[in-house]
């Protein structure tokens, strides 16, 4: 791995520290907040590929359970680990990996569309595969019931996060074609 | 003109100007003083990116803090860093980002593009990448993007400092053919030689404020 | 910002090894899921419960830390008391309460620098995977120090934006913050080669 | 002594230096050019942060290409912009980055750390955090962190661009304390006036290597 890679990496885990400084939306309902760092995913897979957004994620995690306050509402510790809505969190390094690996197949014909739909899925799918069976299973809430009540609650917004990754995931190909998606770790 | 009366500024804990007075009518200013001294600072009050806490800001009459998007119009602003203000990965895209809330028909803006790159020395760069551009042909863009909205006066934080020598001239050129007022921040002593006037800032306050020559000349002894 | 939310004193607790601490947490995960019923749940919280006093943490600030999470656990509560009964409801609001517990009391009695070495100390045992403890703090170091440099590269790209008289779209503020930020990291990487 | 071989770089598709043959021996040697003239790309070469697409670069008599580190040992390199070259977020931290191979007792890091301090005019900053310090302060952190790893040769890249009057003679004052060599890269002609040696790039191509006076005057004639 360059010196540039650990350099990306440590960057975009800062990126995902200041989403977290956006104020989060507490759902009473649900106990999980509407965050802006459910773009991380997005932004760090479709512009880091896979290898290097994921380690990125988990770096960012790292920090957060060493007890930096780097999460939306800045919560941080080991104590967001082990909640019911943890799930999510996972969700997280599963769909930077998902769509860093799309990313990085779809980049020499990466356009809005096919970007949107990798964010649809990765970040958006991913995230709730992990997350909503997990929230069901620690709070007994039937997987239906959780995933209308999560859905209801979060899908608006992440399907505007997804419209903004892949606007910005496809300009950026264009301004700053120095960093193709994880190509530029294999180069070097 | 743009005048200030009785202006204070705070940032965070930090008052960084303090109970500024000027009528800014010259149409040739330069803006020095060391790191830290609040230029920046000024120059942003001057078109409501900053609003005084306390004073008033008026620019051609217009309160900053009644009508900042009023104010801001007149305003044009250039920074010293050209990416910071380029939108779009192409030239002409780039440039009309400023007139979209005008809705012109698309020829209108065309035409209006290119006859501002022409101006800059940049005829016919419409289709250029703009990550292909060097650092000088980049900072002609920007000022392109700002000069196309026919701001009345011109504010311009250190826009040549990465520059060189003919790039500098380049943009200094360009400024010098802008019709209005021109406000100028910079660390270059060179570029204020002709103006009408130069102020000098001082830990937020303003130490020598006279024409070019008497004034640029205090600069230097104050940074012995 | 490294220690927001450690608590300096000198307990028992503060004394123990960080690596044996963090090693903890998932023991007693696996226990109180491994080992159902509100009975054992209860139990494991009286144990962390006792752990307070010992902790030198004032009640009122780990109360402070918990406050989100308790929010969540009685949504939990009464969720599960809708699709369940009594006793499940309070196994499973108990066992997270316990959990979570526990892991804010490390966390509050830890030092962020302390884990990172403990990380650094276990990368180190495993570099022949080819985990490397320079790397790694490396990497966490250059994450605070960009934090506050994006924060500036934000700040500087919206009032370009602001200037040019449109103020709220996001991409357009998103792609120029990219772009500098990108070109930083590349210089950033020249500077550490030329360094090291 | 570094020397440059019939050296040719390219960059993606262009050729950025073509066949440069140079014995750096002069004990301040200033680099001036156009932008995109080669500059950069030339003090990189110095180092081995690039290496020659063909020919070779010796420094002390060590092929960059043959022994990266150790060439990279004896040269010290300064950037523009002091928030691309430090990585640590408090000063001490970041001071002591250059010295972790070397693997030196913590107190020996520590006093190492102070003394250089000291020699750039921030004692006493160990403890302070990056981002509350000033541009000017900033650099001087950074010519610090290259200082304190005792290079025999110092490149440095436009390091006073972004700084005011009187920052630019604190870090050009802590330059010139400097006992090994100097190669100094600007658009600021005033930085080199003193210098034994002015070497003036153009389109990957020296076109004026001579003493400070001369070379100034016919750079200034070349940018006309
Ligand atoms: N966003 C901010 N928040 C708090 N303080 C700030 C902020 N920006 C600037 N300052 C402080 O305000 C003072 C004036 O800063 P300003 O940027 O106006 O100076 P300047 O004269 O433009 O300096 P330079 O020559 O380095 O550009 C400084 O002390 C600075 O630390
Ligand atoms: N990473 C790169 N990839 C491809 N081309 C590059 C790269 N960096 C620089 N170049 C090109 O190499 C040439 C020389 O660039 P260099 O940065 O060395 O110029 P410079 O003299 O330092 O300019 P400035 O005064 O603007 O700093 C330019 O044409 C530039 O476009
Ligand atoms: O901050 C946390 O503790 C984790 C929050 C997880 C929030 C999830 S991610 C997908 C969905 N979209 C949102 O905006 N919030 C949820
Ligand atoms: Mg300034
Ligand atoms: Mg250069």
């Amino acid at each position: 791995m360059a010196t540039r890679d650990i350099v990306y990496i440590a960057l975009f885990a800062a990126l995902m520290a200041v989403l977290g400084a956006f104020p989060p939306l507490m759902i009473p309902a649900l106990g999980i907040p509407i965050t802006a760092q459910s773009m991380g995913p997005m932004l760090i897979g479709g512009i880091l590929g896979a290898r290097r957004g994921l380690l990125s994620m988990l770096l960012f995690l790292l920090l957060v359970a060493v007890g930096l306050p780097l999460l939306s509402g800045g919560r941080g510790g080991l104590g967001v680990f082990v909640g019911p809505w943890s799930g999510f969190i996972y969700g997280w390094v599963a769909a930077t990996l998902v769509v860093g690996f799309a990313a990085e197949r779809l980049w020499p014909r990466l356009n809005f569309v096919t970007a949107f739909l990798t964010m649809v899925a990765g970040g958006i799918g991913v995230v709730y595969a992990v997350g909503v069976p997990w929230y069901s299973a620690m709070s007994g809430m039937d997987l239906g019931a959780a995933f209308i009540g999560s859905a209801a609650a979060f899908i608006p917004g992440d399907l505007i996060k997804a419209g903004v990754g892949a606007a910005v995931v496809v300009a950026l190909r264009k301004s700053y074609p120095a960093v193709p998606a994880g190509l530029a770790s294999r180069r070097s | 003109m743009i005048e200030l009366r009785n202006v204070t500024l705070h940032r965070g804990e930090r008052r960084v100007l303090d109970g500024l007075s000027l009528s800014l009518a010259e149409p040739r200013i330069g803006i020095l003083g060391a790191n830290g001294s609040g230029k920046s600072s000024f120059a942003r009050l001057l078109n409501g990116l900053l609003l005084p806490t306390s004073g008033h800001v008026t620019v051609d009459g217009i309160d900053t803090r009644d009508d900042v998007k009023a104010a801001r119009r007149r305003v044009g602003f250039l920074f010293q860093n050209p990416d910071n203000q380029i939108v779009h990965p192409t030239v002409a895209e780039d440039i009309a980002f400023g007139l979209k809330p005008r809705r012109l028909p698309k020829p209108a803006v065309a035409a209006a593009v290119s006859a501002i790159l022409a101006r800059v020395g940049l005829a016919g760069s419409e289709e250029r990448l703009i990550h292909e551009l060097s650092g000088g042909e980049r900072q002609l863009v920007a000022l392109a993007g700002v000069l196309v909205m026919e701001p009345a006066h011109l504010v311009l934080d250190e826009p040549t400092t990465l520059l060189d020598l003919r790039n500098r001239r380049r943009i200094a050129a360009a400024v010098a053919d802008f019709p209005g007022q021109v406000i100028l921040v910079t660390h270059d002593l060179d570029l204020v030689e002709s103006f009408d006037r130069v102020i000098v800032f001082e830990a937020g306050h303003v130490v020598v404020d006279d024409r070019s020559g008497p004034a640029v000349h205090a600069y230097r002894a104050l940074c012995r | 910002m490294i220690d927001a939310l450690y608590i300096a004193a000198d307990s028992p607790l503060h004394r123990l090894p960080a690596g044996l601490k963090l090693a903890a947490i998932p023991v007693l995960a696996a226990l109180l899921f491994a080992l159902p019923g509100w009975p054992v749940a209860a139990v494991g919280l009286a144990i962390v419960l006792a752990l307070l006093p010992v902790s030198g943490v004032p009640p009122r600030r780990a109360a402070k830390q918990l406050r989100p999470a308790i929010a969540v656990i009685a949504v939990l509560f009464l969720v599960q008391l809708w699709f369940t009964d009594v006793a499940a409801a309070a196994g499973a609001a108990l066992r997270f309460l316990a959990l979570i517990l526990a892991a804010t009391l490390l966390t509050m009695t830890t030092r962020a620098t302390a884990l990172i070495e403990a990380l650094e100390a276990l990368f180190r045992r495993l570099a022949w995977t080819g985990l490397s403890p320079e790397r790694l703090s490396l990497a966490i170091a250059l994450t605070l120090r960009f934090i506050p440099v994006l924060g500036q590269v934000v700040e500087e790209v919206r009032e370009a934006q602001a200037a040019r008289g449109r103020d709220r779209s996001i991409v357009a503020l998103a792609v120029p913050v990219l772009v500098r930020l990108l070109k930083t990291a590349d210089e950033v990487a020249e500077a550490i080669d030329a360094r090291s």
